[in-house]
C-alpha cells in the first residue's frame, strides 16, 4: 500500500466519520443555533475530507470534485448565517436559552 | 477501496443522513427542520459523489455539482421567507 | 432473493408507494397548497415509475464511451426530463390559481371555495 | 458486492422517501410540508441517479431543489393563515 | 374524517388494483422495441453521445417542439395571472452577506448552467436542465435584492428569438431533406467533440434559452405583479 | 473602462472553472470556453472575484497564504471542539450572543471575515449591522466576553487588511 493510498483510506474514513457526527449533532443539539454549529462547521469539513479523499482515489476527478469543495466552503457559511438570521428575527422561532443577548438590546434600543 | 472499507463508509454517512432526517421530520420548529435540510442535502452530495464513485463514471458527478448548487438556493429562499423578504 | 430483485422491486414499491400518497393527499386535504403540494408528489412518483419502466439492473447509463458495453432504456428518460419541467409550471400555475381562488374566498380551504364545488 | 451496496441504499432512500412523503401531508405547519417535500426532491433525485439516469437526475435536482420551494414559498406568503 | 376513510379506501382499491396488474411482471434481461433500436442505432444516426439527448432533440424533436408550447402556455398564464394578485407590503431587506453573496455568485451559476446546455449531447443534461440552473442564478440575484433584476423586454425577445431558431431548423431540415426538424443538415462529425451531432447544440441552445426565459418570467412577475396592496 | 482588472481576473477564474468542469484539452472546449466566460464576465461586470490585480504583489499574495492556512487551521480545531462536544451523554452548552466592533471598509472582506467566523471554533455571524457584528457562542468563554470575542474577530479582520488595504 503506497503513501498515496493510505492518505486516501484515511480522509475518506475521516470525512464519513465527520459527516456522520454532523447528523449526529443536528439530531442532538438543543436549539436552533447549536444545531447550526453542528450543521454548518462538521458538514463542511466533512465534505472537503470526503471528496478530496475520493480525488486521491481518482486523480483525474480531482479538479471537479475541488469544484464542488470551493462551492460548498463559499456556500455554507453564507445560508446557515440567513437561516441564524431569520431565527433570530421571527419571535416564535428565537430560543429562550441565550445568557447574553446583544443583537436584541441593540434592536430594542434602536426602536 | 476494499470491501470492508466500502461498508464502513456506507454505514456512517448513511447513519448521518438518517440522523439529519429524524430531525427533518420530527423537527419542532421550521428553522430546526430547514436546519436539517441544509444539513441533508451536503451528506447527500457526498452520497452522489459516492455513488458516482462505485459506477465508476465522472460523467455522474454532474449531479452532485448541480445539487450542492442549487441546494444552497433551496436552503436560502427558505431562510428569506422565514425572514419575511419574500413578500 | 438476490440483492439484484430486490434493488429492481424496492424502486417500484417506492415509486408505487409515492404515487398512492399523493393521491391520498389530493382527496383528503383542505388546504390548497396542502393539495398542490401533494400533486407534486405524485407527479414525482409517476416520472419514477416511467423511469423505473425502462430500467435494468446491472446496465450503465445510456451516454455511450468505450467502456460501456449495455445501457438502460433512453426513451422513457427522454420522457420524463421533458415532464419534470412541465411539471413544474404546471404546478406554479397550481399555486397561482389556488392564491386566486383563496383570495377571492378568503380562506385557503376548499370546502369554502364556491367556485370549485362539484 | 456493488450491487448488495446500492440494493442497501435504495432501499434506505425510499423508506426515507415514503416517510417523508407522508410526514409532508400530515405535519401541522405549511411551511414544514415544503421543508419536507424538498427533501423528498432531493431523495428522487438519489433514486433516478441509482436507476442509471443521470439526465433525469440533473433535471429533478435542478427543478426540485429552488424554483418549485420557491414557487410554494410564495403561494404560502400571499395566502397567510394555518391551516 | 369521512374525507379520509373514503380517501384511504380509495388508495387501498388502487393499489391492489396495482398490485394484481404487476404481480407476475419479471425483471426483463434485454431491450426491446424502441428503446434496442435507439441504443443501437443512436451514435451512428445522430452522432450524439448522450443517448437522451439524441432521443429528446433529434429522434422526438417535433414533441419537444410542442412540450416547449405547453410550457409557454403555462408560463404566459401565470404571468397573466399574477397581474391580478398584489405584492406584499415593506419586505425584508436580505442581510449585507446574502447581498454581497447574491451579487457575486449568479456569473459562476450563469457559466455552470451554460456548461450544462452545451455539453448536453457529450454528458448528462441539455437544454431543459440548463435552463432550469440559469433561471435560478436569476433566483438568486431576486432574493438578494428587493428590486427587479433584468428586463422583461429583454427576456421576451430571447425567447422569441429561441423559439424562432427552432422552428426555422425545422424547416430548414424540410426544405433541403424533406423532413420537419431533420437533425444531418448539418454534418454528425466525430462523437465527443462540442461540435457535432448535428444540429443538437444549436436546439439544445434554444430549449435552454426557452426554459431559462420563461421559468425567469415567472419570478420576475412574482416581484412586479400588480400593485402596492 | 475602470472596471478592465476586474472583468479580465473574473474571466480568468471563470475560465479555470470551466477547464475543470470539462477536464478536457480539446482545441474546441477551449475556444467555447474563452467566449462564454468573457461573456459572463462582462456582462456580470465582473463582480465575481473584483479586482485581483493586487494579489500579484508579493508582500499580498504571502499574506492570502498566511489568512487561508490560519483559517483551515481554525476550522480543523473547530471540527475537534464539535467533535468532543456532541458525543458527551450531556452536551455542555452555554449560549449567548455578544457584539463585537468590524473596521473593516469594503463588502467583500466583510463577508469573508463573517464566513470565516461561522466556520471556525464555537462561533456563528447571526447578523452585520453597520459596522457591528453580532457573533453566536457556543459556550461563552470565561472573563469578559465582549474583550473575548473583540480579540476573536480582530484575529481575522487585522490579517484580512493586510490583504485588502
Amino acid at each position: 500500500m503506497s503513501f498515496i493510498s493510505i492518505l486516501a483510506h484515511g480522509l475518506t474514513g475521516l470525512g464519513a466519520l465527520v459527516l456522520f457526527a454532523s447528523g449526529l449533532g443536528v439530531f442532538r443539539m438543543p436549539d436552533v443555533f447549536n444545531k447550526m454549529h453542528a450543521g454548518t462547521k462538521a458538514t463542511t469539513l466533512g465534505s472537503v475530507l470526503f471528496l478530496v479523499g475520493l480525488g486521491l482515489f481518482e486523480p483525474s476527478w480531482m479538479p471537479k470534485l475541488l469544484l464542488i469543495v470551493l462551492f460548498i466552503v463559499l456556500t455554507n457559511p453564507v445560508s446557515s448565517h440567513a437561516l441564524a438570521r431569520a431565527a433570530h428575527n421571527e419571535p416564535s422561532e428565537k430560543p429562550d436559552n441565550l445568557i447574553i443577548d446583544d443583537l436584541a438590546d441593540s434592536k430594542g434600543g434602536g426602536q | 477501496m476494499s470491501n470492508t472499507f466500502l461498508i464502513i463508509i456506507f454505514v456512517l454517512i448513511g447513519g448521518g443522513l438518517f440522523l439529519s432526517f429524524l430531525r427533518l421530520i420530527i423537527g419542532r420548529k421550521a428553522t430546526d427542520r430547514a436546519v436539517a435540510l441544509d444539513t441533508t442535502t451536503l451528506i447527500s452530495t457526498g452520497f452522489l459523489v459516492l455513488v458516482a464513485f462505485l459506477q465508476g463514471r465522472s460523467l455522474l458527478l454532474d449531479v452532485a455539482l448541480v445539487y450542492s448548487v442549487l441546494s444552497f438556493l433551496g436552503v436560502l429562499a427558505i431562510a428569506r421567507y422565514l425572514d419575511g423578504g419574500l413578500k | 432473493m438476490t440483492a439484484e430483485t430486490m434493488f429492481y422491486w424496492s424502486l417500484a414499491v417506492t415509486a408505487l408507494g409515492l404515487v398512492l400518497i399523493g393521491i391520498w393527499g389530493v382527496l383528503t386535504k383542505k388546504n390548497i397548497l396542502r393539495i398542490a403540494l401533494a400533486f407534486t408528489l405524485a407527479d414525482t412518483g409517476v416520472n419514477l415509475i416511467l423511469v423505473w419502466s425502462g430500467f435494468l439492473p446491472g446496465r450503465s447509463a445510456p451516454i455511450v464511451d468505450s467502456s460501456v458495453t449495455s445501457m438502460v432504456d433512453p426513451l422513457p428518460q427522454a420522457l420524463v426530463l421533458t415532464s419534470i419541467v412541465i411539471g413544474v409550471a404546471v404546478a406554479a400555475l397550481f399555486v397561482v390559481v389556488g392564491v386566486l381562488a383563496a383570495r377571492k374566498s378568503g380562506s385557503a380551504d376548499v370546502r369554502r371555495m364556491k367556485e370549485l364545488r362539484w | 458486492m456493488n450491487i448488495s451496496l446500492l440494493a442497501a441504499a435504495s432501499i434506505g432512500t425510499g423508506v426515507m422517501m415514503l416517510v417523508a412523503a407522508v410526514a409532508a401531508l400530515v405535519v401541522k405547519k405549511l411551511i414544514s410540508a415544503i421543508i419536507i417535500v424538498g427533501f423528498v426532491s432531493l431523495s428522487a433525485s438519489v433514486l433516478f441517479l441509482l436507476m442509471d439516469a443521470p439526465d433525469v437526475a440533473i433535471t429533478e435536482a435542478s427543478i426540485g431543489a429552488a424554483i418549485s420551494t420557491v414557487i410554494f414559498l410564495w403561494g404560502r406568503g400571499k395566502i397567510g393563515g394555518e391551516e | 374524517m369521512i374525507r379520509t376513510i373514503v380517501g384511504l379506501i380509495i388508495v387501498l382499491a388502487l393499489s391492489a388494483i396495482v398490485i394484481s396488474s404487476i404481480s407476475d411482471y419479471s425483471v426483463p434481461s434485454q431491450l426491446l422495441g424502441a428503446g434496442r433500436f435507439y441504443t443501437e442505432r443512436g451514435v451512428d444516426d445522430t452522432g450524439s453521445v448522450n443517448l437522451v439527448t439524441a432521443v429528446v432533440v433529434a429522434y422526438r424533436g417535433l414533441d419537444t417542439l410542442g412540450e416547449v408550447v405547453v410550457l409557454f402556455c403555462a408560463s404566459t398564464a401565470v404571468v397573466l395571472i399574477l397581474t391580478l394578485i398584489p405584492i406584499g407590503a415593506n419586505p425584508t431587506p436580505p442581510s449585507s452577506i446574502v447581498a454581497f453573496t447574491a451579487g457575486v455568485l449568479p456569473g459562476a451559476i450563469v457559466l455552470f448552467g451554460i456548461y450544462i446546455i452545451t455539453h448536453g449531447h457529450l454528458s448528462p443534461g441539455g437544454g431543459f436542465p440548463g435552463g432550469a440552473v440559469v433561471a435560478s442564478a436569476f433566483l438568486l440575484v431576486m432574493l438578494g435584492s428587493n428590486t427587479i433584476p433584468g428586463k422583461s423586454k429583454f427576456l421576451a425577445s430571447i425567447e422569441s428569438l429561441a423559439g424562432l431558431t427552432f422552428g426555422l431548423l425545422g424547416f430548414w431540415g424540410m426544405l433541403t431533406l424533406g423532413q420537419f426538424l431533420n437533425n444531418l443538415v448539418l454534418p454528425a462529425g466525430s462523437p465527443g467533440r462540442i461540435l457535432s451531432a448535428g444540429i443538437i447544440p444549436i436546439i439544445s441552445l434554444a430549449i435552454g434559452a426557452k426554459v431559462a426565459s420563461e421559468l425567469s418570467g415567472i419570478f420576475a412577475s412574482y416581484r412586479k405583479a400588480g400593485g402596492e396592496e | 473602462m475602470k472596471r478592465a482588472p476586474a472583468v479580465i481576473s473574473t474571466s480568468v477564474v471563470l475560465f479555470g472553472i470551466w477547464l475543470s468542469l470539462t477536464l478536457s484539452a480539446d482545441s474546441q472546449e477551449i475556444a467555447l470556453g474563452v467566449v462564454v466566460s468573457l461573456i459572463t464576465a462582462v456582462a456580470t461586470h465582473g463582480a465575481l472575484t473584483g479586482d485581483l490585480s493586487r494579489l500579484l504583489k508579493p508582500r499580498k499574495c504571502l499574506a492570502t497564504i498566511e489568512y487561508v492556512f490560519f483559517f483551515l487551521g481554525q476550522m480543523i480545531k473547530a471540527n475537534i471542539d464539535v467533535f468532543f462536544r456532541i458525543f458527551r451523554p450531556v452536551i455542555p452548552i452555554k449560549p449567548g450572543i455578544v457584539k463585537a466592533k468590524l473596521t473593516l471598509k469594503s463588502e467583500r472582506a466583510k463577508a469573508i471575515v463573517a464566513n470565516s467566523i461561522t466556520l471556525t471554533p464555537g462561533t456563528i455571524t447571526i447578523d452585520i449591522i453597520g459596522d457591528e457584528i453580532f457573533v453566536h457562542w457556543v459556550f461563552l468563554p470565561d472573563g469578559d466576553v465582549h474583550i473575548k470575542t473583540q480579540s476573536m474577530v480582530d484575529s481575522f479582520a487585522v490579517r484580512l487588511e493586510n490583504i485588502f488595504e
